[in-house]
């Protein structure tokens, strides 16, 4: 009485191995991601192989053009202070990934954590826990990150447990309400019948199930921290001076736009990829892990 | 699937209740459960899912509860496992009081008690195999089992609800309805219980995989001495299971009898009236059905009626009903009834 | 419904009340007065100054001074400027950012409308297809990057458009900073009104109704878009609130007077009085759109009425 | 001999082009009938009516032909398949629940169809929609034109959809599983229902559903179907009494009866489960992995439904050659309904 379904060679698979396959279905999801470790990994290998780091100072270069030639590497042109611009771009890319992927860190810990514990107990723990996130949400977020760096000052490091502070509280929410949910599903029932103490109830039965969403939603998430980053830094709130980050680079962009379009193009181009890739990504792995989604 | 003996039938003097000199395996008193319902920002309301509901079930009996939606079925079937907390009343498992156990005693007595669920594929975790879904609850009750002593015993465990070793490796989205159920039937059947809750074990499977359900159940039965709570909406499985009967209706018994004089001669109009609309089972039957008797819907739990419970829909409702609550009162063949017009036939 | 309004009313009073008092204490606590500068004051000058501002009484008296003045609808002083009190800023700004982030609210809500449905309504065409892309960027383009590309490229080649100030209010003015605020909504409301409506048009309802042959227009715009909107307009409450955060940098890109600017001076000058009350008056005008979008959620979908 | 209402002849519904949920079926819907598809989840019961009024969802394809009054409705144009949606063919679905929009008023709902088909002006179509709701059984009709669908019990509901799919005295009425979610006692007055309001409008209904205690209360006719396709039709007493495919016997047997108290007696049962799409090769019987009856050339060839008797046909090699008129072939005609089609419901 075995059914020929379970009796499939490629059965035996865990739901990690079916959504990777149902991503790599998704063609335009599978490029983003191919695209954007590409540039990733350029932002980590490439700056030690320049022959110049990213404040070397060419005097005779300032606001230059882009330029290969025997004479140097400076595909990207200079800046206005005649730094090369491909250095300083590929800085500005690694800086919004480390935050990017930092903020992200902080937000899913918090947030998992939080919202975990508030949606598993329940009642009037639960009920206090999402007042104060409510408060959060009620407030001008963006005004508070800046409150922030004027008051503590510009630390790169405040910079990302500022913004990932922020995130988290989205991240709390939509796990609070997935473990509300679980809680109520049938096999979390079935681990009380079968005795477990809460706590194993949570970190075996609830927690693997709200891996989906927790990586949906940071999948997200990234591209947001990474707007946010570049918007502070842009506003002259956030990573500085000789360090860049994609948003400074496009400060100092716009301002010559008119004369010398190449200081904003590239940086620009840059962050409009990364944010492509990572939406598209996004996309990719919402579909993938939210079976509901499926077209 | 291994063959456990079909012969042996549970005592058939299991009627009686109280009468029995022996302790009844389970025995619920005058259990109450209520839940507050939110019905403005500072107001809420008890809703009681139970009232008063008083049974036993004893060793190796399969006690069907029957009752439409809402009528509190699901909800004695989780507190009588401790799973949500009465407002009042007791249950009491081999004389133990549940209701007084610490929650690490209560999580180690569930070893006794085990439940098989409505939905089957939602009752096992998506990202467990079966293997360890059936092995877990080893871990609680035998921790000093190694790993690979209860996965061997998962296996025997599989193997005995007809599932091959094979099984264990899989995860619940490989499984048909009909093998989910086993696979769940096995959890609950590795801790050894004394008393398996059904909670609608078959209703969400497909009509010829219900049988194969209800056959393996009664193998279970048969085997060992395993007494079971059935709790369905559905009369033919109540009818093909148990032995005696419980009618609900909004959280209040209304009746209990053996299946057989229940089926027969009914003594609560809802539970005539329940029977009565049941569809026919062959064309000849439907010739002389005329459905139904019983008009209406059930009222909203939130605003059960005054006195009896069912005297809205009743046909038979005189003023009296609406005064008092009806008891549950003992015949003298032991079946119990909950209606003052009872012996009026 | 006017019952529900109340509660949502009353359960936002203390959320208000809190996160006043968190921004005034986080405020005060900070690291270096507002009169730290990098020139030092003299010592007396800046006594003055803090008896003038309360900053000698204890933090408990300041924090019930404040909340007194708040009450009363007081925002309190601006601690750089001497001539205008917040208020009086706020209310100078007000009607700017308020024009701009109303146009921009309105246009990103309806071309956000129109292509999601456009778009759900033909999966898979050609023209659907760029329509994403295009909306896709929009999504990905910050407005400080997108601001400049279109002062740059369309702005200044097109005789009609201003690329600065405020002018005589009209729409040369305004067209191209409502653009700019509004494209990353506009691209939000599209996608999110897309999923929505995919998800609606799956539901058993709208099979029932294409079962009675009423036509299929008849079936998305009876029966598929009611349903579909409440998320579009459970996501105005936030939008309001971005729009607002975003019209700092559209305020300053163009050159526009409004209280982002104004904000924004202050952060930077360490204005911590216009800070905290522009920061508060933000809050109290994104719980009141919050209110108002909860309001209409209501009034789409009947079944919250009656929770 | 009477013509038949509605002829389905080969009809084939496959997703994405993968394996077909609905594989050749044929029959016919005769005037009056009350027609009964059996089938467990996946058999393509609903599948079937769907395809035929054009409500498949996205992807699906639907190839074969469903003939009304001489016309194709697989390849009707949109605008002519309205006119006949909802006017002529009305649909009930399972989940009262979702079948009604939440956020419109009951009296809108009902009247769109009138109004539309019937170009009745608004103040009419919502007096018949007040007279209809109360034929169906909705107390206070009129004020419930007014009410949302949340603030209506299940029962209410599906009685609410009855009135919405009748309001335009359709011909042919397709209930799809109208009892399951329903509580028994509310089954049973959903039924009689159904039967009082066959007789009114002279309704000819087709019946999805797996609950056979509904095909015996108030069906003629059933048509058993497995994996797609038909395994076995004709009149549900003669079903009943002597199934002739080993599918229907199992099913009959291991359906728990009311009637009959057999507890610790072990049912019959139909091993295995239902085969999912593609599951079955194309020239096998379907049921032959879980048949106990099986015979080598279940495996190798695909068994046609066959005549065996006036008005019954079975899918099954065990029969092969036994009926009166022989083979019939792949799109054979079906057989013409028995004179006494009609059971008068008492």
């Amino acid at each position: 009485m075995w059914g020929a379904r379970a009796m499939k060679e490629d059965a035996a698979r865990g739901p990690w191995r079916r959504a990777a396959a149902r991503f790599m279905q998704s063609r335009a999801a599978v490029a983003a991601a191919a695209l954007l470790l590409f540039l990733a990994l350029a932002a980590v290998c490439v700056p030690p192989l320049l022959p110049h780091t990213y404040d070397d100072i060419f005097w005779e270069h300032i606001k230059g053009a882009p330029a290969v030639s025997a004479d140097g590497f400076h595909p990207f042109g200079f800046d206005v202070n005649g730094r090369d611009l491909f250095a300083r771009t590929l800085l500005g890319l690694r800086v919004s990934l480390q935050i990017a992927l930092l903020a992200t860190a902080v937000a899913v810990a918090v947030g998992v954590a939080y919202g975990a514990i508030a949606g598993y107990f329940g009642g009037r723990l639960d009920e206090a826990m999402m007042r104060f996130v409510d408060i959060l949400y009620a407030l001008p977020y963006i005004l508070f990150v800046i409150l922030l760096m004027v008051i503590f000052g510009r630390h790169e490091i405040l910079l990302y447990l500022g913004i990932g502070l922020l995130e988290w509280v989205t991240m709390a929410r939509i796990v609070r309400g997935q473990t509300l949910s679980l809680r109520e599903r049938e096999f979390v029932e079935a681990a009380r019948v079968a005795g477990l103490s809460p706590a194993a109830i949570i970190f075996r039965h609830i927690t693997p199930n709200l891996a989906g969403p927790v990586v949906i939603y940071a999948a997200l998430t990234i591209p947001e921290i990474i707007l946010t980053e570049s918007f502070l830094s842009y506003l002259g709130f956030g990573v500085q001076e000789p360090r860049t980050s994609l948003g400074t680079l496009i400060s100092e962009g716009t301002d010559n736009l008119s004369v010398y379009p190449w200081i904003l193009a590239f940086p620009g181009g840059v962050l409009f990829c990364v944010l492509l890739c990572m939406i598209l990504i996004g996309d990719g792995l919402r579909d993938a892990l939210d079976p509901r989604r499926r077209a | 699937m291994r063959a456990l003996g079909g012969g042996a039938r549970p005592p058939g003097k299991t009627s009686g209740g109280p009468a029995n000199a022996a302790a009844p395996l389970l025995s619920v008193q005058a259990l109450t459960v209520a839940y507050r319902v939110r019905t403005g920002l500072f107001s809420s309301q008890p809703l009681h899912a139970l009232s008063a509901v008083t049974f036993n079930l004893e060793q190796r009996e399969t006690l069907g509860v029957v009752g439409e939606s809402g009528c509190g079925k699901s909800t004695l079937a989780r507190a009588v496992l401790g799973l949500v907390a009465p407002a009042s009343g007791r249950v009491r498992l081999e004389s133990e009081d549940l209701s007084k156990l610490p929650p690490a005693r209560m999580r180690t007595r569930r070893r006794i008690m085990q439940m098989v669920f409505q939905d089957p594929l939602a009752s096992l975790n998506p990202r467990m195999t079966a293997g360890r879904i059936v092995a877990e609850p080893l871990g609680v009750f035998a921790p000093h089992l190694t790993p690979a002593e209860r996965l061997a015993r998962a296996l025997d465990m599989l193997a005995r609800t007809g599932l091959p070793q094979s099984a264990a490796h899989r995860y619940p989205h490989e499984f048909s309805g009909g093998q989910a159920q086993r696979i769940g039937i096995a959890r609950a059947l590795i801790t050894e219980p004394r008393l398996l809750v059904c909670d609608e074990p078959v209703s969400a499977l497909d009509v010829s995989v219900q049988a194969q359900i209800l056959n393996l159940l009664a193998d279970l039965r048969a085997g060992g001495r395993l007494a079971m709570l059935f709790i369905t909406h559905d009369l033919s499985v109540a009818r093909a299971v148990s032995d005696r009967v419980l009618v609900l209706y909004l959280g209040r018994i209304m009746e209990i009898a053996p299946a057989a004089q229940l089926f027969a001669a009914p003594r609560h109009p809802y539970t005539q009236g329940l029977l009565a609309s049941a569809p026919p089972p062959t064309p000849q039957a439907a010739r002389n059905w005329r459905p139904p008797t019983l008009a209406g819907e059930a009222p909203s739990p939130l605003s059960p009626p005054s006195g009896c419970v069912f005297r809205l829909r009743c046909r038979r409702a005189k003023p009296q009903c609406a005064e008092q609550v009806p008891p549950l009162e003992t015949a003298d063949d032991g079946r119990q009834v909950a209606c003052i017009r009872w012996r009026e036939g | 419904m006017l019952r529900y309004a109340l509660r949502r009313l009353l359960t936002a009073l203390p959320v208000v009340a809190v996160a006043v008092t968190a921004c005034f204490f986080m405020l005060r606590l900070a690291p270096g007065g507002p009169f730290d500068q990098e020139r030092p004051l003299p010592p007396q000058i800046k006594e003055n100054l803090h008896r003038h501002y309360h900053l000698d009484r204890p933090l408990s008296e300041q924090y019930f001074l404040y909340i007194g003045k708040l009450a009363r609808g007081d925002l309190g002083p601006s601690f750089t400027d001497f001539t205008y009190t917040v208020n009086e800023k706020i209310a100078k700004g007000l009607p700017y950012t308020l024009e701009l982030g109303l146009w921009a609210l309105i246009i990103a809500t309806l071309a956000g409308m129109l292509s999601g449905t456009y778009s759900a309504l033909r999966p898979g065409a050609i023209s659907e297809v760029a329509l994403s892309f295009v909306i896709l960027s929009g999504l990905v383009l910050p407005n400080f990057l997108l601001g400049p590309l279109l002062q740059e490229y369309l702005g200044k080649p097109s005789p009609y458009l201003k690329i600065g100030g405020w002018g005589d209010g009209s729409w040369r003015y305004l067209l191209l900073p409502v653009m700019v605020l509004s494209a990353s909504h506009a691209a939000r409301v599209s996608r999110l009104m897309r999923g929505s409506l995919l998800d609606v048009l799956g539901a058993n309802f709208v099979r029932v109704a294409r079962s009675k042959g009423i036509g299929e227009a008849a079936v998305v715009f009876r029966h598929a878009l009611r349903p579909a909107l409440l998320p579009v307009v459970s996501y105005l409450g936030p939008a309001a609130g971005f729009l607002l955060t975003g019209s700092i940098v559209v305020e300053n890109l163009f050159g526009l007077p409004g209280v982002g600017k104004f904000f924004i001076d202050a952060a930077l000058n360490r204005d911590y009085g216009m800070v905290l009350g522009t920061v508060v008056f933000y809050m109290f005008l994104i719980l009141a759109l919050n209110l108002i979008v909860d309001l209409l959620y209501a009034l789409l979908d009947p079944r919250v009425r009656h929770r | 001999m009477t013509e038949p209402l509605l002829s389905v002849r080969d009809l084939t519904v496959r997703y994405d082009d993968a394996a077909p949920v609905v594989d050749g079926l044929s029959f016919d819907l005769f005037p009056g009938e009350a027609l009964a598809m059996v089938g467990e989840s996946g058999s393509g019961k609903s599948q079937t009516w769907l395809a035929a009024l054009g409500l498949l969802d996205a992807g699906a394809r639907a190839d074969g032909s469903v003939f009304y009054r001489g016309r194709n409705l697989l390849t009707l144009a949109r605008g002519r398949l309205d006119a006949l949606r909802g006017s002529d063919i009305a649909l009930i679905f399972q989940d009262p629940m979702t079948a009604l929009n939440p956020s419109m008023r009951l009296g809108s709902q009902l009247t769109e169809a009138p109004r539309r088909h019937r170009g009745l002006p608004a103040s009419e179509a919502r007096r018949r929609a007040a007279d209809m709701l109360t034929l169906v059984g909705v107390p206070d009709a009129g004020q419930r034109l007014n009410a949302y669908p949340h603030e209506l019990s299940g029962g209410l509901r599906q009685r609410a959809a009855f009135a919405m799919a009748l309001l335009c005295e359709p011909k042919i009425l397709i209930a799809d599983e109208p009892t399951t979610a329903l509580d028994a006692t509310v089954q049973a007055q959903i039924i009689r229902l159904l039967a009082d309001l066959r007789r009114r409008f002279s309704l000819t209904l087709a019946i999805v559903t797996h609950d056979l205690g509904v095909v015996a209360g108030l069906c003629e006719r059933m048509l058993v179907m497995y994996a797609g396709r038909e395994m076995e039709s004709g009149p549900v007493e003669a079903v009943f009494a002597a199934p002739r495919h080993p599918y229907t016997a199992g099913l009959l047997a291991s359906t728990p009866r009311i009637d009959r108290a057999r507890p610790g007696v072990k049912l019959p049962m139909i091993p295995g489960a239902p085969p999912e799409p593609g599951e079955t090769p194309a020239d096998s019987c379907p049921f032959a992995p879980r048949c106990s009856k099986r015979i080598d050339v279940c495996t190798r060839q695909r068994p046609r439904p066959e005549t065996i008797a006036p008005g019954r046909r079975v899918a099954c090699h065990l029969h092969a050659g036994h009926g009166d008129t022989g083979h019939s072939g792949a799109a054979g005609a079906p057989p013409a309904a028995p004179d006494s089609t009609r059971r008068a419901w008492r």
